[in-house]
């Protein structure tokens, strides 16, 4: 409970940070101080094998790469260069709207009960964690994850090599020239088979 | 002791509001790209929670699922931004406006 | 092995890409086989047994349902290999190996229009039809500007969507799509909304297609704008996709609405048969000429569906194919004398018949079948359709059916004087008649104008749908209508 | 699949009698270049065996049901066959019969042209199309056969097709033609819906049930076609202007054969015009005005050709007549005996302008009966008999149209009827004063005036200027065949109604209800007596006017000047080639024009065009929305899902 409480309050403090933070860097310290709260919390649910993947994936992956464009984009901490700001006045109605969003949840949330634990599912307690075979066990996920959902991992395995290759393509040096309709000089592609020719 | 779950669904809202703020005010873009991871993970949080809600575990499968795409979003959002400073040589979402019509 | 007429060419075409582009004539002739080898295969394949792959369970159940039958689709299928075959053989275009894979995806493309059994199947190849023509009004046009493209493509398309959403609708309301052929006792009932609604969103896509005054104005353009090959299949099929579509399902699953709105497709009819006769009479370009003359005709296609008639209905199938094959042979002399004489006004035309003789013959014929001549078959057509109008009482609107007969006879024979009679002209060049291959390539057609005219009878066959068009007579007009 | 036809039950005489022609057309077409001249003799062979089948089969024809092949079955009601019954084999005689003799005389006359196969072949082709429609037994198969000779005709008009004038005057033949095939579609439309067949004998089988107005509608049906196709007033204008076709195809198609097919029609549909008094009326006037129309226009034509086409419009205004007044065998007699002399008088034109190299105006003729007493003697066969002078076959067969018109209670026909004999016997005098008569006006050489010369023209003469002959007989020798039925046919019919020829024909026609008391009655003898004063007197006055040597002197001046007195009305043929402009052609072409011109692109695509400028307008208005601002975007996500979470929050809360 004490536990609970304490890591939301750090999760919620950490998130406001990395919203209001002028500089990333700083943003990016409170989001690791988040992550690492959520995957604490995940251990509360029983969910061991997410909240592993929670420092592995995130902590240890997105936000390196965090870190690392900002180490590429700036020079050291400080403010990026910005232009002029062309909506001055949308934090208004964005905090209306999004409160309005919250209130229309909370309402909907605390009117209607959440259900209950079907009484033949049994779960396990915090207790269990480390356990092997029970609700929430790296057995458990992976026996989920092989059989039942194998096609949808695999689909996400493709999902990531798109991502992969696209990071690739837009990361390369090569500047995409704009185009203008479809229509490309013969010329064009004549000396490129020549270029293809000669590179034989 | 157990925690109640909504407890956790009512964190989960206000992590998640925190971080649509963050997109809609914030003009650097690797701010607003972590505002949207921290979207993500509030909504693997309802997804965890309601996993264990349930005792069901095809939650823990989805937010597996989402962590992927996450990763691969955050890679590809970060690469864009990179191509994009290195055409403006700014970082702000205010003079990436290609889409006016 | 049916499934085969539609992926074969669509594949083959594709594949065609892989020739390489200075090997035109490989590619040709690889495209003349496919499409006499579909021939030969719908032949063999002359009431063979329908073939299904089950293909969508939820929303609504859908197959890939393909199957010949013995009915229009059979006859349509004929027409279409053996107006593309022959097309194909005299295909003279710049570029001309990816002009030929266009052509094999259009043939695939329509094949599976005529031959799908599910209405969902039929609208994918409905659309599936227009690509390759629109980019070959792309990329064959002969003005820098792809205004007609546009107009071709945004009115096929605005017909399509309402076809898909009606496709979609009918699925949710029937739990099937795999209607096509199907008794339609055999199917449940749906309410008279939205059976008037859905069968509004076919017609309209039927109408544009056919098209039907005054949603016309694409095809004039587009007629002209079209390499001759492309143009003569495209008149000669896919024009007739909206006519079947009303035949196989208007007719079959709506009686009731098509009753219904009988009155204004007899008035849309009516007006879209004068009116393509009149306009046809002043036209310069030859391919304009033949353009409104299929308005024309394809009216007369409107009134015999809509009469109800089991004898006009039978005639406008046997002039569906009758149409298929002149348009398709006007098309390609049209396209012989534009590649000789580098025009095709008639302004400019003439004298033409003294030192072509045997492109003369070839036109004639297709003229003659077009204005209707006794013993070719677009008399057999006419005839058939105006004695079952008339049978069935509609003895005014067969008058006035009468008239664009004779103004027929005035603009094809000013077309064919035009170009073949009188005096030579100087300033036209002087080139070859026909060669052995483009009198090979016009010859099938002649000769299916010549046997069709003489015994149209088991193209007339109408297996399930005399059966729906009887129902349909028995109740006369529509509850909806009187709400 | 039943393609093939089906041939149970067919009579092979019949089948052979039929498509011989077609054989010899595609045989000639097919191997044209290589026959050249023979293809002359074999297209001639084809038809001739035709005619000596036609005629062995005489007998069997003649019985009740005659022959009968059955063709092919389109569907229910739609069966086609061919029947050669009495009506039918008198026209397959003629027109392979005649047909034939004008073939071996073409072989002289398109001696030196070079298409002379192709010619042979649309000649072989017509008379496969004529016999198709006298043999079909259904009405569609005539129609078929009907739109055929159409088709022929229209070729062989527009045979020389290098003519501007001549490509004109085939395709207003052929749109004519047209008008009149469909009011004969008209015809089988009612015909099929009221009896649910085509075949003419399930039609007169129940024709005794058609209401009075369906038997008026069928009748106008069929004589729109036959008007058009027989040249008809007002659908005559095409005939003189179809004289642009070589000579004996005039003879065969435009004199002889296709033009008097309205004849044929009537009498092949005898009972139902039996059975409606208005129709016959109807008919009967039309070819009275015909007749007298055909003969005032004759009076004023200076080409040889045309006058003998007026001539022909006003005797097939007289079988139209005939067969109006219910006088069948009158008016079937009549087209059997012009069939003759309407052909020899042709052929004979035929080779005076061979002779002449191609001159057709008879002012420019003239004294020819010296130079060609053989052309002189056959012109003068037929028009004597054209005449109805006494003991020629026109005598027998104009005289019993007269006469019956009166006794069918007519009695305006019949002195129309005789006023046009004495016309006639006028005009056809006059043609033959001016050209056998008189000086030779004209200015070919009488060297050349032999009888086969050739023929001038685009492809005539070698470039050497050495010319080839035709056999001389190949030309006369018809002729001087024809000469003998133009005389005799006549006496076929001398017995009344116990002669051979209304033996022949029997109960075939029924019985032309029309008999309306005879007002005026007077004996067969008084009337032609009538008759004969009247063409005595027209003979006379063509005489004063042209046939005395005096009047002839100076001839071509005076000529001239009288082509210039002819009234404007004349000159134009009543207008009626005006008024089809004005009231038909004109408008049609206008209305196109307005449509390609203004209505399709101004009104329709305008219409088109002003969707796509709203859809442009909607989009211009959605366009200020895009403000390409990430941040705004994302804030109109948040206030849509603001929304939607109150929604669904609504949804939840009132469960």
């Amino acid at each position: 409970m004490i536990l609970f409480f304490a890591l939301a309050i750090v999760l919620v403090a950490s998130a406001i940070v990395t919203i209001v933070q002028k500089s990333p860097v700083y943003s990016v310290v409170s989001l690791l101080v988040n992550f690492i709260a959520l995957a604490a919390m995940y251990f509360t649910l029983n969910a061991e094998f997410i909240g592993v993947i929670q420092i592995v994936v995130y902590t240890g992956a997105i936000l390196v790469l965090f870190v690392f464009v900002i180490a590429l984009l700036s020079s050291g901490i400080g403010p990026f260069s910005e232009g002029p700001d062309r909506l001055p006045k949308i934090l208004v109605p964005a905090l209306v709207a999004t409160l309005a969003a919250f209130g229309f949840l909370t309402y909907g949330l605390t009117r209607v009960p959440l259900g209950t634990l079907p009484a033949h599912v049994t779960t396990s307690t915090v207790g269990d964690v480390g356990k092997a075979n029970v609700f929430g066990s790296v057995g458990d996920f992976g026996a989920a994850l092989f059989t039942t959902h194998l096609l949808p991992f695999e689909v996400t395995a493709f999902i990531l090599m798109v991502a992969v290759i696209g990071v690739v393509v837009l990361g390369s040096d090569a500047t995409i020239a704009p185009t203008h309709g479809t229509h490309v000089p013969k010329k064009k592609s004549r000396e490129r088979e020549s270029i293809v020719k000669a590179a034989k | 002791m157990p925690v109640d779950i909504a407890n956790y669904i009512s964190l989960s809202t206000v992590i998640f509001f925190i971080g649509v703020i963050g997109v809609v005010t914030r003009r650097n873009p690797l701010i607003v790209l972590m505002s949207i991871e921290l979207m993500f993970n509030a909504a693997n949080l309802a997804i965890v929670a309601f996993s264990k809600l349930w005792g069901n575990n095809a939650g823990h499968i989805f937010v597996f699922l989402v962590v992927t795409v996450a990763a691969a979003e955050a890679a590809i959002g970060l690469a864009i931004v990179v191509q994009v400073f290195r055409r403006a040589k700014h970082v702000d979402l205010d003079e990436v406006a290609g889409l006016r019509g | 092995m049916i499934a085969a007429l539609v992926v074969v060419p669509i594949l083959a075409g594709l594949a065609l890409y892989l020739v390489p582009r200075s090997a035109e004539h490989l590619a040709k002739w690889i495209a003349v086989a496919i499409a006499f080898g579909a021939f030969a295969l719908a032949i063999s394949q002359y009431g063979a047994p329908d073939e299904s792959l089950r293909w969508l369970s939820r929303p609504f159940a859908a197959n890939f349902h393909v199957g010949l039958g013995k009915g229009p689709s059979f006859w349509i299928v004929l027409l279409l290999t053996l107006s593309t075959g022959c097309a194909l053989m005299v295909t003279r275009v710049p570029r001309a190996r990816d002009f030929i894979a266009q052509m094999l995806v259009l043939l695939g493309a329509m094949t599976g229009v005529f031959i799908a059994r599910d209405l969902l199947l039929f609208a994918l190849f409905w659309d599936l039809m227009l690509i390759p023509v629109f980019i070959t009004l792309v990329a064959w046009s002969p003005t820098k500007s792809n205004a007609t493209a546009w107009k071709y493509l945004v009115y096929n398309l605005v017909g399509g969507l309402a076809l898909l959403l009606a496709t979609a609708a009918y699925g949710i309301v029937q739990g099937t799509t795999d209607v096509i052929g199907v008794d339609p006792k055999s199917l449940a009932t749906i309410s008279d909304t939205w059976a008037l609604w859905i069968c509004l969103g076919f017609g309209f896509a039927f109408f544009i297609k056919t098209p039907v005054w005054p949603l016309h104005t694409w095809m004039p353009d587009t007629y002209a704008d079209l390499p001759a090959p492309m143009v003569a299949i495209v008149s000669a099929v896919q024009s007739k996709a909206g006519l079947y579509g009303f035949i196989v399902i208007g007719l079959a699953l709506f009686p009731g609405v098509m009753h219904a709105i009988a009155p204004v497709a007899f008035v849309l009819g009516l007006i879209a048969l004068v009116y393509g006769a009149l306009a046809a009479l002043v036209q310069d370009d030859i391919k304009r000429v033949v353009a409104y003359s299929s308005l024309s005709h394809l009216g007369l296609i409107i009134l015999a569906i809509f009469s109800f008639s089991p004898i006009a209905i039978g005639g406008a199938v046997v002039y569906i194919v009758a149409h298929g094959l002149f348009s398709a042979g006007l098309f390609m002399t049209v396209g012989e004398i534009e590649l000789r004489e580098d025009t095709r006004l008639l302004s400019r035309l003439g004298g033409l018949g003294g030192r072509n003789p045997k492109l003369a013959g070839g036109l004639t014929i297709v003229a003659l079948a077009a204005l209707g001549l006794p013993g070719l078959c677009g008399f057999a057509g006419e005839i058939l359709i105006l004695t079952g109008l008339y049978r069935a009482g509609f003895v005014w609107q067969t008058v006035v059916a009468l008239v664009p007969v004779v103004i027929a006879a005035a603009y094809m024979l000013r077309v064919f004087q035009g170009v073949m009679h009188g005096p030579e002209h100087d300033d036209l060049p002087e080139r070859e008649d026909l060669s052995l291959l483009e009198g090979l390539a016009l010859a099938p057609l002649v000769i299916a104008i010549v046997l069709l005219g003489i015994n149209p009878g088991p193209v007339t066959h109408l297996d399930t749908f005399t059966r729906s068009v009887a129902a349909a007579s028995a109740q006369s007009t529509l509850a909806i209508l009187k709400k | 699949m039943n393609l093939a036809f089906a041939m149970t039950a067919a009579s092979p005489a019949l089948l052979s009698i039929w498509l011989l022609p077609l054989v010899g057309a595609i045989v000639i077409w097919t191997l044209g270049p290589q026959l050249r001249r023979n293809a002359g003799y074999l297209g001639s062979a084809f038809v001739l065996v035709s005619f000596a089948l036609a005629l062995a089969n005489f007998g069997a024809a003649g019985n009740a049901t005659g022959l009968r092949a059955p063709l092919v079955t389109w569907g229910p009601g739609f069966a086609f066959g061919l029947q050669l019954d009495a009506l039918s084999l008198l026209w397959t005689l003629v027109i392979t019969g005649v047909g034939g003799l004008i073939h071996i005389y073409s072989i002289g006359y398109m001696w030196t042209d070079r298409a002379i196969a192709r010619f042979f072949a649309y000649l072989n082709f017509f008379v496969f199309s004529m016999l198709t429609l006298v043999l079909a037994d259904n009405v569609v198969g005539l129609l078929v056969g009907w739109g055929l000779v159409g088709l022929a005709s229209y070729f062989l008009i527009g045979f020389w097709f290098y003519k501007p004038t001549a490509v004109a005057a085939a395709r207003k033949a052929f749109v004519i033609n047209v008008f009149g095939d469909i009011g004969i579609m008209f015809a089988i439309f009612a015909c099929y819906a009221a009896t649910g067949s085509i075949a003419f004998s399930d039609i007169f089988a129940k024709a005794g049930t058609f209401s009075e107005p369906l038997v008026l509608a069928i009748c106008i049906g069929l004589f729109i076609g036959a008007m058009a196709k027989s040249a008809q007033v007002p659908l005559h204008t095409w005939l003189p202007d179809a004289m642009e076709g070589p000579t004996p195809v005039s003879a065969l198609i435009h004199a002889a054969t296709m033009v008097t097919a309205g004849v044929y029609l009537i009498a092949r549909f005898a009972p139902l015009w039996n059975l409606s008094p208005t129709a016959q009326e109807m008919v009967a006037v039309v070819g009275a005005i015909t007749m007298v129309t055909g003969a005032i226009l004759g009076m004023a034509q200076w080409d040889i050709k045309r006058i003998l086409a007026c001539s022909t419009m006003s005797q097939i205004g007289y079988m139209i007549m005939g067969v109006g007044v219910g006088a069948y065998q009158a008016g079937v007699l009549h087209f059997f005996t012009h069939a003759f002399f309407k052909a020899q008088l042709f052929l004979g034109a035929g080779l005076i302008i061979h002779a002449l190299g191609d001159e057709q105006d008879v002012r420019k003729m003239g004294g020819l009966y010296r130079k060609m007493p053989f052309t002189f003697a056959a012109m003068l066969t037929g028009t004597l008999a054209i005449i109805g002078f006494p003991f020629f076959s026109g005598f027998y067969s104009k005289d019993a149209i007269i006469y019956e018109a009166l006794e069918h209670g007519h009695p305006i026909l019949f002195f129309a009827g005789a006023l046009t004999a004495g016309i006639t016997a006028y005009y056809m005098f006059r043609m033959l004063f001016v050209t056998f008569f008189g000086s030779y006006r004209g200015d070919v050489p009488d060297a050349m005036l032999a009888i086969a010369p050739p023929v001038p023209g685009a492809y005539a003469a070698h470039d050497d200027g050495h010319v080839e002959h035709a056999p001389t007989w190949l030309m006369q020798a018809p002729v001087a065949v024809l000469m003998v039925p133009t005389v005799i046919a006549g006496y076929l019919t001398i017995g009344g109604e116990s002669s051979p020829w209304y033996r022949y024909f029997g109960t075939l026609f029924g019985h032309g209800g029309n008999v309306a008391g005879v007002p005026l009655a007077i004996p067969e003898w008084a009337s032609t007596i009538f008759v004969l004063v009247l063409v005595t007197l027209g003979i006379v006055v063509a005489y004063l006017r042209y046939g005395n040597p005096p009047a002839l002197i100076g001839a071509v001046d005076r000529l001239r000047g009288e082509a210039l007195k002819m009234p404007p009305v004349l000159a134009h043929a009543f207008y009626v080639d005006a008024l089809i402009a004005t009231a038909i052609v004109r408008p049609a072409n206008a209305l196109g024009g307005a449509i390609s011109r203004y209505v399709d692109p101004h009104v329709i695509d305008a219409g088109v065009r002003d969707v796509a400028w709203v859809a442009g307008m909607l989009g211009a208005l959605f366009r200020a929305l895009q403000t390409g601002l990430v941040r705004a975007y994302a804030l109109t996500i948040v206030v849509g899902a603001a929304c939607f979470i109150a929604y669904f929050a609504y949804l939840g809360t009132a469960r």
